[in-house]
């Protein structure tokens, strides 16, 4: 009985903090969102050469072989800085669907590029303002060639591969498409996080590659946002302990009435509920870990139990973050509002609170516990 | 109970009512003054503000030798509700005209008084408020700000902070510690100051929305004439909380995205798997802000009942802040949800600019005036009737007051 | 512009204060609910006595002839004791509908000895454990001739006549039932508020007389419960203001730590947030009530919105008020329990708070203010 | 990460498996055991715990001297997960064998850990804890109840309240207050008493549920031997807290309708109008409660990996009361407004009859064993090491400290 990350794991997790903090990471963010950067090229390549983005990549294919656990430790500590790179995209997301559902050429393809940071991939699904749905998805796909719009896909611009989400005759598809290819064009978008760049991706008859079976992609892009969901739990996660402590820090060294106003019930409680709120979601974190590392049946269920205390957390705790910092959490040069405006990215992505707490009940009535 | 004026009233609207359509028009969709402080606003608000002076409209509640015409309470409140209705500037005099004018009234000399008030109220001359420091929030009895009697002067160093309109007010009411061998509460000393004076530097405070509508205020060997202290040495704090108290009564419902606007997108709304209306956890959502929104809206006619009848408000606008802020932010959280992944996008849809705009704004909202926390503990204590929190500030020389660092 | 009572209407309410407390009436409460006697008769006989029963009722019947508003200020005071007696089945549904809905002759017959206390009645609806509603009323009338079966019916113990919400061929009807009449039986059914009995009734075969159309016996029934509600809500916002009251007194006479627990701010803040919730309701209900009595169109939406905002506050009201008294609340010995079950009562009476909120939004969807 | 044994645990949990097997039988729907407070529950109680004790599972984690095997943390964890299973009595001896077990274990002389432990551990002796008392709740140090030394007896008056089993139990931790003119947290003295002794009264506490299982138990002149003293004079208030820690660490789950039951009772019921499971609001409720119910459950899981790893546990306790108990109230609520008019009547349905307990108990667990509001500043001093509120009641002789009437 072992609901923990493992040394090796936890060793893991500590080169990253220690990493992050001496690349000062979180003034990099700030840099990023300020500048309009849409990302830290220079942390970035960092992050490629100690190999993090081939952890889950076979060794066959110049991978760590890592299991999904090592990603989780660094998403947690990714989340605590906010770190400004394509990650959550790129390993997530893309190379997830390419490892679990490209065919062998593609995999050789790709996968070693992935590792040496030659390919960035991100994940193109939204195209109107609501939800996507398997029946509202226009972007079409016709012997390959693809035609429509996404919007909102994060990282796209250092991003030099897209999974698209297409219709085609055959139902759902999940198409590889890369950027350099005749009729790609991709803009920026503006955002309240700009932290990390949204862009839009246009088609014109662009050429393209089948990622699993025709038909099946919706699945696909169904069990890749189970998978998803529990690593953006441990940026969520990440997150909502950096707000806590900056809150903690700020209520014991702060004075009102000749008093720290970490003394006052009104702080002390506040505080208290963000960590009950992080506690609880930690913990489901840990447990939907546990079914991904595992491959468990569990999975829907428990990556959505994780990602919707997650999603909770990190807003309350960015929320409350600011509100325990009085005026000057109001201030654009304090970093409160970094983290409450990357906590509605992460909530956001992958899709809404309330659709999450649909799929949770959806995955109960499914697994019917009762 | 009515909605309906009695005659007196009635005539007093149309009054109002005639006056206004001669002079400015209804708003509309394409109504375009809304609040910026930018030259161009700045002039229109001036203009406009004249206009209502040379008409007697600009402080209608004033006595006549400062320009008002003495109006009642009532017919104050009805000549807001249809100034409202107008497409005309507002913003810039609220804080002269509702804490500095106040409080000149009542502590300035007759000579001061026929100076500036006629001025304030004819928007020549644009005031602003500096009580906030650093050091001092929520515990604005806290401020360092030093001043030091020499001769007939004050010598004033220290900073001041959130002052909306700084860099465009002509005078400012300031409070400052003329004795930090004092307790807290007594060592403080009132004045209005000339914002051209030498040493005064003033510098914009970015906000987390991007803009920024206050200003931090230096003062390095800042002269003021003793002539322009108000109250007597050491009665700052008394005359500070009577102007904090307008303050508290100024702020308002909070501007933005309210249950309307939720409840136009989830009509609109709709993934192809149906309208967000339908959706029974948006429905309850909408439920509970409009019981919200329209409890503060009775609440504020069950205030002007009273005020028609003669008493005095209550503590409704410290309930209205709490109340308005918070739903605010869920209303914009709301917005920006009901977009999935595209409700992160600024400048493709104008209803969800809306919601981002409460989302990032509200935080502000529930701390600017008094933090929900302080207002809790205000209602509490002048409400309920509950003792105050344990004071460690009290009865000790300022100096002697823990403050960290 | 006038949002208030009127000082005749403040006199009112002044004296059904003080006669409720001449009465003790808090005790009768206690005692109805420990010796399951259902109704403190002696009470109900004063409140008749004192002519509250035909307040609305014409003078040409008898009755004062006053309007809502004087029900309304009667409605709060009741509420803060919690009244152990039928006014509400009686006065706000049953009288209602016979004033509105009733032929002339049935008018002349059943007001004046609603006057007089001749008559009491109630109203019975529900038949399942769920909300009903114009599709699964399943008790039939036939000619006239009722059968079937009505549970969770208020006061019917002490009503003499009852409203039966029935199908027939032409739809959902209202009808008058004689509780003396062949083939009615009355059972007393357990509930969590027994100080006010609730109970069950058979009919098997039972005479009784139209109110109203045949088939519009539904949009009745929802004009009574749009009116019934403002005064419900007064009840509640009594109950509301009643739980604070008590918080308040034994926040400040109760120690621990050397303090006065209400100079806690957990505690201060819990007892602001009951006044902030009760001032919403309050301020809900007297646009309610003008609303009201004014028949405006704005009734129900201005109902749903005083009925959701004064069932959320005394609901919150009551649970904090024994949280506030920390074990002692806990017991049966203090009241803090009678108004917890009262405001469950309440909350039920008339439709739970999730159907009243749907009914709200209903109403503004059809009053379109957009 | 992984939910399996290690080779060892796998043999232990097998041995205690065998065991239970052979000597008990699987929970069941139709399963009987719950707790209750009259004689044959106790009989059953008294006989399984006897049963227990023969073979060494009673408190295996106890030194055999006393009849324990000593166990470890991991594999006293696994026999509680095992012999949950089963369908045997619980409840009678918790605060005996969890409060006043550890106590003397850690206070008392040999010879009577001798005398008491072993009965303790058999079941022949019921232990109950005396702590609270009308004027001490949530600040237990107020207590008052009178210790006056007479030779080498002590004399105990006053009153205690919230004692569980003090109608079945033999023997009872108490703390007194042995001189009033110390401080408060320095004047208190810790014993453990007979309960049949002369001028102990006991009568039973009316919950709001109509259920008793709290006693007031009044001392007039009880007489406790010098001997059953349990650490100095003036230690009590050291020895009481550690029994403080132990209750908060025992107060579990709240016990009653879960999200589970949400779940299920949300599948059936149905209005014609559709079923309440595809209601998006109750549907969003019921995914709250899921995850606020298996963080708890997860977190756990989480202190059992880190006792199996010989680290000690956290607050987890006081999260996982708030938590549950304040669900248990939302569920409760939820279940008895989902069956709308209907949701009033008691003994008509069972599950409905669950949701009303659900709401009725949940009161009295948002209080019993700290409140939310204690637990809350626990975890904001303990955990986040946030200062203890303003203290006005320390280094004055108890006598002085306010205290009302």
């Amino acid at each position: 009985m072992n609901l923990d990350f493992s040394d090796d794991q936890k060793y893991l997790k500590e080169e990253a903090r220690k990493f992050f903090e001496k690349e000062n990471t979180l003034k990099a963010t700030r840099k990023t969102l300020e500048d309009k950067l849409f990302i830290d090229q220079d942390l970035w390549n960092k992050v490629v050469a100690l190999g993090w983005t081939g952890i889950t990549i076979p060794e066959e294919y110049d991978g760590l072989g890592l299991g999904h656990l090592e990603l989780c430790v660094l998403a947690e500590e990714m989340g605590k800085v906010l770190a400004p790179i394509p990650f959550s995209s790129s390993v997530y997301l893309f190379t997830e669907a390419i490892n679990k559902f490209a065919s062998e050429d593609i995999k050789k393809e790709i996968l070693p590029k992935l590792v040496t940071g030659e390919i960035v991939g991100t994940l193109g699904v939204t195209e109107d303002l609501h939800a996507p749905t398997e029946e509202n998805i226009s972007t079409s796909s016709n012997k390959g060639r693809i035609n429509g719009k996404k919007i909102a896909v994060p990282d796209a611009k250092a991003a030099t591969h897209s999974i698209v989400v297409t219709k085609s005759s055959s139902g759902i598809d999940l198409r590889l498409v890369c950027h350099e290819s005749d009729g790609v064009s991709i803009n920026h978008m503006d955002s309240i996080d700009e932290s990390r760049g949204h862009f839009s991706i246009d088609f014109k008859d662009v050429d393209s590659e089948l990622i699993g079976e025709e038909g099946n992609g919706w699945e696909c892009y169904q069990s890749l946002i189970d998978q998803a969901a529990v690593l953006f739990s441990f940026e969520q996660i990440g997150g909502a302990q950096a707000s806590l402590d900056m809150a903690l820090e700020y209520a014991k060294e702060r004075y009102a009435f000749g008093r720290q106003i970490g003394s006052f019930q009104a702080i002390k409680h506040k505080l208290a509920d963000m960590y009950v709120s992080i506690t609880l979601a930690k913990s489901n974190s840990y447990y939907a870990a546990w079914a991904l590392s595992t491959n468990s049946s569990d999975l829907p269920v428990a990556s959505a139990t994780a990602r919707v205390s997650a999603t909770k957390a990190f807003q309350f705790c960015s929320k409350e973050n600011i509100q325990t910092h009085g005026g000057n959490g109001f201030t654009w040069e304090y970093d409160c509002h970094l983290f409450y405006r990357r906590s509605k990215l992460l909530s956001l992505n992958l899709g809404s609170l309330s659709n999450w707490k649909n799929r949770l009940v959806t995955g109960l009535e499914k697994s019917n516990i009762n | 109970m009515d909605f309906n004026d009695t005659k007196e009233q009635a005539i007093f609207r149309k009054k109002c009512r005639d006056w206004l359509e001669a002079n400015a028009t209804l708003k509309s969709e394409s109504s375009t003054n809304s609040f910026s402080e930018d030259k161009s606003y700045l002039d229109t608000s001036r203009e406009w503000q004249k206009k209502k002076f040379d008409a007697g409209w600009a402080m209608l509640h004033w006595p006549k030798e400062y320009g008002g015409i003495a109006a009642t309470p009532i017919e104050r409140i009805i000549w807001n509700s249809e100034e409202a209705k107008f497409d005309v500037p507002r913003g810039i005099y609220d804080i002269g005209l509702g804490m500095c004018g106040p409080v000149m009234m009542q502590y300035a000399t007759e000579e001061q008084k026929q100076r500036y008030l006629p001025a304030m109220a004819e928007g020549k001359e644009i005031w602003c408020q500096l009580f906030s420091e650093p050091s001092a929030g929520s515990d604005v009895a806290g401020l360092r700000t030093k001043a030091e009697k020499k001769g007939d002067k004050w010598i004033i160093n220290g900073q001041k902070v959130w002052t909306s309109g700084a860099h465009f007010s002509d005078f400012g009411i300031l409070v400052v510690r003329h004795d930090p061998n004092l307790p807290k509460h007594k060592g403080m000393t009132f004045f209005f100051v000339d914002m051209k004076s030498p040493g005064i530097d003033i510098k914009p405070i970015k906000q987390i929305t991007g803009g920024s509508n206050f200003n931090e205020v230096y003062f390095n060997d800042v002269e003021i004439p003793d002539s322009q202290r108000l109250g007597d040495v050491g009665d700052g704090w008394k005359v500070a909380i009577t102007t904090l108290m307008n303050e508290r009564l100024a702020v308002g419902d909070a501007s933005g995205a309210d249950v309307n606007e939720a409840f136009k997108w989830a009509k609109g709304q709709d993934d192809m798997g149906g309208k967000l209306i339908d959706n029974m956890a948006a429905r309850e959502s909408i439920a509970d802000w409009y019981c919200e929104a329209n409890g503060l809206k009775n609440t504020k006619l069950r205030t002007m009942s009273a005020l028609s009848k003669g008493d005095t408000p209550g503590p409704e606008a410290s309930i209205t802040k709490i109340v308005s802020a918070n739903k605010l932010q869920a209303i914009g959280n709301f917005g920006i949800d009901s977009a999935d992944m595209a409700g992160m996008l600024v400048n493709e849809n104008n209803e969800i600019d809306d919601f981002q705009s409460a989302w990032l704004g509200a935080p502000g909202l529930r701390i600017a005036g008094g933090t929900d926390e302080i207002l809790r503990n205000i209602i509490a204590e002048r409400v309920l009737g509950l003792p105050e929190d344990q004071r460690v500030d009290k009865d000790i020389p300022y100096k002697d007051i823990p403050s960290g660092k």
